[in-house]
């Protein structure tokens, strides 16, 4: 197939131009997002193709312009909104909720609900406590919402246009700090990547690692130093968090019988538990030793660099979870 | 640098520049009463409002006694005394426009064409009803009817009516989106960031507030500035208009004109509708927290008793007639809540997947 | 000691009135709390004893009245907020998030952050789908919060007492469910209940059963039903989420080798998935066989008599689970 | 049942009463300038007043540099060009008061009294930094000095500043809160519901609002229905009055008014405060989206050097004198940087529980 070398951002404004010229029903509201393209440029040039009409900058309502989206979606329009900081998830929280999450099944399912929320969220930036959360377990225990986080251009381009092409909502975690790294996108193209189910990247015979958005490079990393040393850690992107359909992960617990989760927020109450839970019951008898789970301390993210990058797991921290398992 | 914005979207003869305009806003109508523009209505308009009120009321009577008989579970937020709002503002808006309201919105809905039957079932919880016995009483929806929904959480409802507002503008056919609420419902952000919204982009939203002066068990003068909502409007350039909500055609006529000027892309208004409810909050409240002077002076206020006396004064309706109206509407709640009553339950083991996902 | 038989909202009505009598700077706010005693009866009296100033109802504002709750925290006074559903959480999620959860580690810890959030929750009243939530994951994944879940009117007067005198944000999730279950209460007294750590409730050899708030009562039922097979389940209330230790859950599957979580919410994202993944790595050897989670199915909880409670696990339910693992 | 309430909190001559009260708002001040009862600045006051801005602009400067240098990590919200908001406010309130900002909020804290090198540790990470590098740029906070917080969510800290004014009128010690806030803040729930409830109860509140025309890269006309905030403060009854932000006497004077009354017990002020930013949003904003004359007439317009002319005009302060205060402010940044620059970065395995818990 024909792709492209291009960066999670232009994956992510290459998804919307493409859906949004698929699918006239389509538009996109969101603070900054008009001429100015968004304060990460996740929209560039979409005001100049669409419109007003199409791509709107809203006042600073994270609640209104949510809620405006579930109005639209049950009257027949395709809506997409962009939260700037995933942090700012938490201001419309109940709109997602108690609104988007529910309004279909509230009414006896008579109409469908299709809304994307993309969420730009993550550390690593020096952003400090209040802009750098990945905001994964927010919504985790939210039946309704279907919930991905792409963590290459590829799965940016393609998770975000089945996003807009589904017809429930969805929340598309993407990560600051990957906005400019680089990947090969089947641009132009209508490869859609699936909603569900996680993706092994590097295949390993001793521990399997599943990680999420910006750990999934560092987790790669990690493989690398412990191939060094001979021990071949198998690599697997979660992808997607609700619903999660971990039978990969099993696959590969079976044969590795070891696992190791990397989450970029707190353990507790982390989707590492989730897959931790998942996987000793599915491959209980596979399990060497019980499940690890490596996440961030029980603190927000700090600013000071030093500080910001030991809260991050780095990739000798995760090789070395790895190693403790063996 | 707006200038450069204009080339720029040009093509699209930007409606972003129309959201500038919002800078100048419509020449406020705040203030009372109706505006004689709207044409009068004919006596089959006004027969037909006289009997919407009817069956509402009876409708949520009906309610009550099904509630007491066990039918009905959890609770319920009943609208009498409101009926003049429901009836008066759903005749001046058309098929296709939307329409959202919150949990006491049984009179909305019925006015809107909701059957009985399936409300009760609802309501009853049974599979036939309204949605299928997931939502209750607080979440009555009926799309194909342009009921898109009931906020249950306050406030909650307001920011997809204003999109519905968009969807109408978007569509350019001269729809609009109503939405009701309650005076407390004022206080609380969901309806700040609508209200800015809708009138920044020059929305066909009609905000209906209907002020019974309380909020649960709380007065309005303990959580607002004022008893005059429109003064909220004032904080948002917004049309405003206050009317007695006991007077169904006011509330008619003035929501036509709202209708009016939202389909001519004038903007939103902002409606405040005085009223007040008879019955407690929802159905444990005895609302002993009320003056009972207030509530005399209210009750002789019934919006019902009131247009009665007037149609028959005009000589359009005979107390005989009136008589048969209601008698016709308390057989027609009785006979739709004992169909209701007869309903299958909903089975447990559906697939409830299918509600969930589209 | 000396007790009472008193229910559960009169727990909470005699912790709340005994803490402020006993510290002057204690406050409530919430919705219809002051004349009317709070839509439950939660603050019953309290208006008549400490007037307007102390016990103050709030426009409908949650975002607005909690995060009052911040600043008055950090400048003197120690706030106790009412959400009247849990479900309005949603609303000033925000607020509690990036505000009252993080304002003291952003700061450098410059002061305490003693504020008491309660939140009545939970479903089997036939309130369907926006007021039936324990909430109880929402803010699992969140730092700097202390959640707690009373399951018996001594631990709401325990704990509640404990939350109020507590230095830093707890969130307390009550159950409206359990309202009105009575049980012996040291009312007057000053004892408080831990902010950590389950309890065990019924000892057991065969199984531990671990459970939080109204699914408490329907393990102890299960537990009933399995002895009269001879079957013996331990049943252990979690009371606290966060932090969570689990010390005494350990040394229970250590000794039954079966685990069971029991939640009133959807399993995906729930807290059974933090219990069953710390006790995998704790009590790893001793299991038997993986950890078995009952929780609600993924939809919200349906208005519908027999559908709410065809959502909720009955003793029956539990017990069928348990044996499931012998 | 107002009489019966009234009754039976007696005792404690409820406030709630008080809160009704505000039914009947305060005469509305909305209007231009300032009120000349605030008796006027002596020498000293004025003197300081322009050492004041000098230094937050110089603050705000090296700022700037030590960003290019790599010291200041991640982004910066500069204030250049509204220092007389910061200052001019500032002056009106007193020791034991409560003062509250966003992201943006340098100038203030600057004003009441934050240590520059502390700040600057801060700015660049270190452990001796006003909240040990902990929160950075957003999240300065003094509270030894009533600096309660910055919010780095856009509305986030209204309601605490509201907090801390029910903890004023609670302490009776004629304490005030004062926030600061931009444009863009007034359309999101927070500010909405934080202004209902601090009129509600008249709370001692000073919500000072600047007004930069622009949130982000948007301009105020194509999110807010008008460009005058004080138009919104008509939805709460508030008092209101608009203030040319770049003239720091006038900002004094009506802070000083709006303090008076909030101790008296008459409740709080919205303020508007014209003004505008010279640099981008943040740091990585070069602002190509203001129209260059917007940007030229209010360069012109710089409080600065505006007052400095003025001073000197009515011969408080010769050209020398004014030159030497811009140098030892130049220096004293640099000192105060070059200090933080030098300082440790705090230890990634201190006790950080510490820091989460009291
Ligand atoms: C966010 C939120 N807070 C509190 C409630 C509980 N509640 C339900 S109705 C109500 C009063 C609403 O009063 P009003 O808006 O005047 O409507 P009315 O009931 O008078 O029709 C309250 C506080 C809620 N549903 N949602
Ligand atoms: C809830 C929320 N939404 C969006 C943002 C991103 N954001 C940060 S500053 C800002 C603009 C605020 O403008 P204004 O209130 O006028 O303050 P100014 O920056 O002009 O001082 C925005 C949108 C945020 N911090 N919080
Ligand atoms: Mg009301
Ligand atoms: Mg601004």
């Amino acid at each position: 197939m024909q792709t492209q070398e291009i960066t999670y951002r232009e994956a992510v404004v290459a998804a919307l131009q493409e859906e949004m010229r698929r699918d006239p029903r389509t538009l996109i509201m969101g603070e900054d997002i008009g001429p100015s393209g968004g304060p990460f440029k996740t929209c560039q040039g979409l005001y100049e193709e669409f419109g007003h009409a199409r791509v709107r900058d809203t006042p600073i309502a994270e609640t209104g312009f949510v809620g405006a989206a579930l109005g639209l979606a049950i009257t027949g329009y395709r809506p997409i909104v962009e939260i700037m900081f995933a942090d700012f998830l938490g201001v419309c929280f109940d709109q997602i909720v108690n609104g988007i999450a529910k309004h279909r099944f509230m009414s006896g399912g008579q109409f469908a609900v299709p809304v994307t929320i993309r969420a730009i969220g993550g550390a690593g930036l020096r952003f400090g406590p209040q802009h750098s959360t990945t905001a994964e377990s927010w919504f985790m225990s939210v039946p309704g919402l279907k919930i991905v986080c792409p963590s290459t251009p590829a799965e940016a381009y393609g998770m975000l246009k089945s996003a807009i092409r589904d017809d429930d909502p969805v929340l598309v975690l993407e990560h600051k700090a990957l906005l400019s790294s680089k990947g090969h996108v089947p641009v132009g193209s209508d490869q859609t990547q699936p909603l569900t189910g996680p993706r092994v990247l590097r295949p390993g015979r001793d521990a399997t690692v599943v990680a999420s958005l910006a750990m999934v490079p560092r987790a790669l990393a990690a493989a690398e130093k412990l191939a060094a040393e001979g021990i071949e850690a198998e690599i697997i992107d979660i992808r997607a968090l609700r619903p999660m359909d971990l039978t990969p992960v099993f696959e590969s617990v079976r044969r590795t019988n070891n696992l190791v989760t990397v989450e970029e927020q707190a353990k507790l109450g982390g989707w590492g538990a989730e897959v931790a839970a998942q996987v000793t019951s599915e491959a209980f008898d596979h399990l060497d030793s019980p499940p690890l789970r490596v996440g961030l301390p029980e603190y927000p993210v700090p600013y000071s660099p030093p500080l910001e990058d030991s809260v991050l797991p780095s990739p000798e921290a995760i090789a070395a979870a790895v190693k403790s398992l063996l | 640098m707006k200038a450069s914005r204009r080339s720029k979207a040009a093509a699209k003869k930007a409606p972003r520049e129309q959201a500038a305009k919002a800078q100048a806003p419509a020449g406020s109508l705040v203030g009372k009463g109706h505006n004689r523009a709207v044409p009068p209505l004919d006596k089959a308009k006004r027969l037909a409002l006289f009997e919407m009120m009817v069956k509402i009321r009876e409708f949520e009577e009906q309610v009550q006694r099904s509630y007491l008989e066990g039918l009905v579970h959890g609770t319920t937020h009943l609208c009498q005394g409101q009926e003049g709002v429901a009836a008066g503002a759903n005749l001046a808006l058309a098929d296709g426009d939307y329409v959202s309201y919150t949990y006491r919105g049984h009179g909305h809905c019925l006015a809107r064409g909701m059957e009985m039957e399936t409300a009760y079932a609802e309501l009853f919880g049974r599979a036939t009803g309204l949605c299928n016995g997931l939502g209750g009483s607080m979440h009555f929806t009926d799309i194909a009817k342009g009921l898109i929904g009931a906020a249950g959480i306050v406030g909650g409802g307001l920011p997809a009516a204003v999109g519905a507002g968009l969807s109408a503008q978007l569509n350019g056919r001269g729809q609009v989106s109503a939405v009701f609420f309650g005076d407390g419902s004022v206080n609380i952000g969901a309806f700040h960031e609508s209200m800015n919204i809708a009138q920044v982009w020059r929305l066909p939203v009609i905000f209906i507030c209907e002020n019974n002066l309380y909020g649960e068990f709380t007065r309005i003068n303990f959580t607002t500035p004022f008893e005059d909502l429109t003064e909220r409007a004032k904080g948002y350039a917004m049309t405003a208009v206050q009317v007695d909500g006991n007077d169904v055609e006011a509330v008619y006529c003035t929501t036509a004109e709202a209708a009016e000027r939202a389909r001519a892309g004038d903007g939103p208004t902002f409606i405040e509708c005085k009223t007040y409810r008879h019955r407690g909050h929802s159905r444990t409240d005895p609302a002993k927290y009320r003056d009972p002077a207030e509530v005399e002076a209210w009750l002789a206020r019934d919006p019902i008793p009131a247009y009665r006396a007037k149609l028959v004064k005009e000589g359009l309706l005979t107390q005989k007639e009136a008589e048969r109206m209601v008698e016709e509407a308390k057989a027609e709640v009785k006979a739709a809540a004992d169909r209701a009553a007869a309903a299958p339950w909903p089975d447990p083991q559906q697939n409830f997947t299918a509600k969930m996902f589209a």
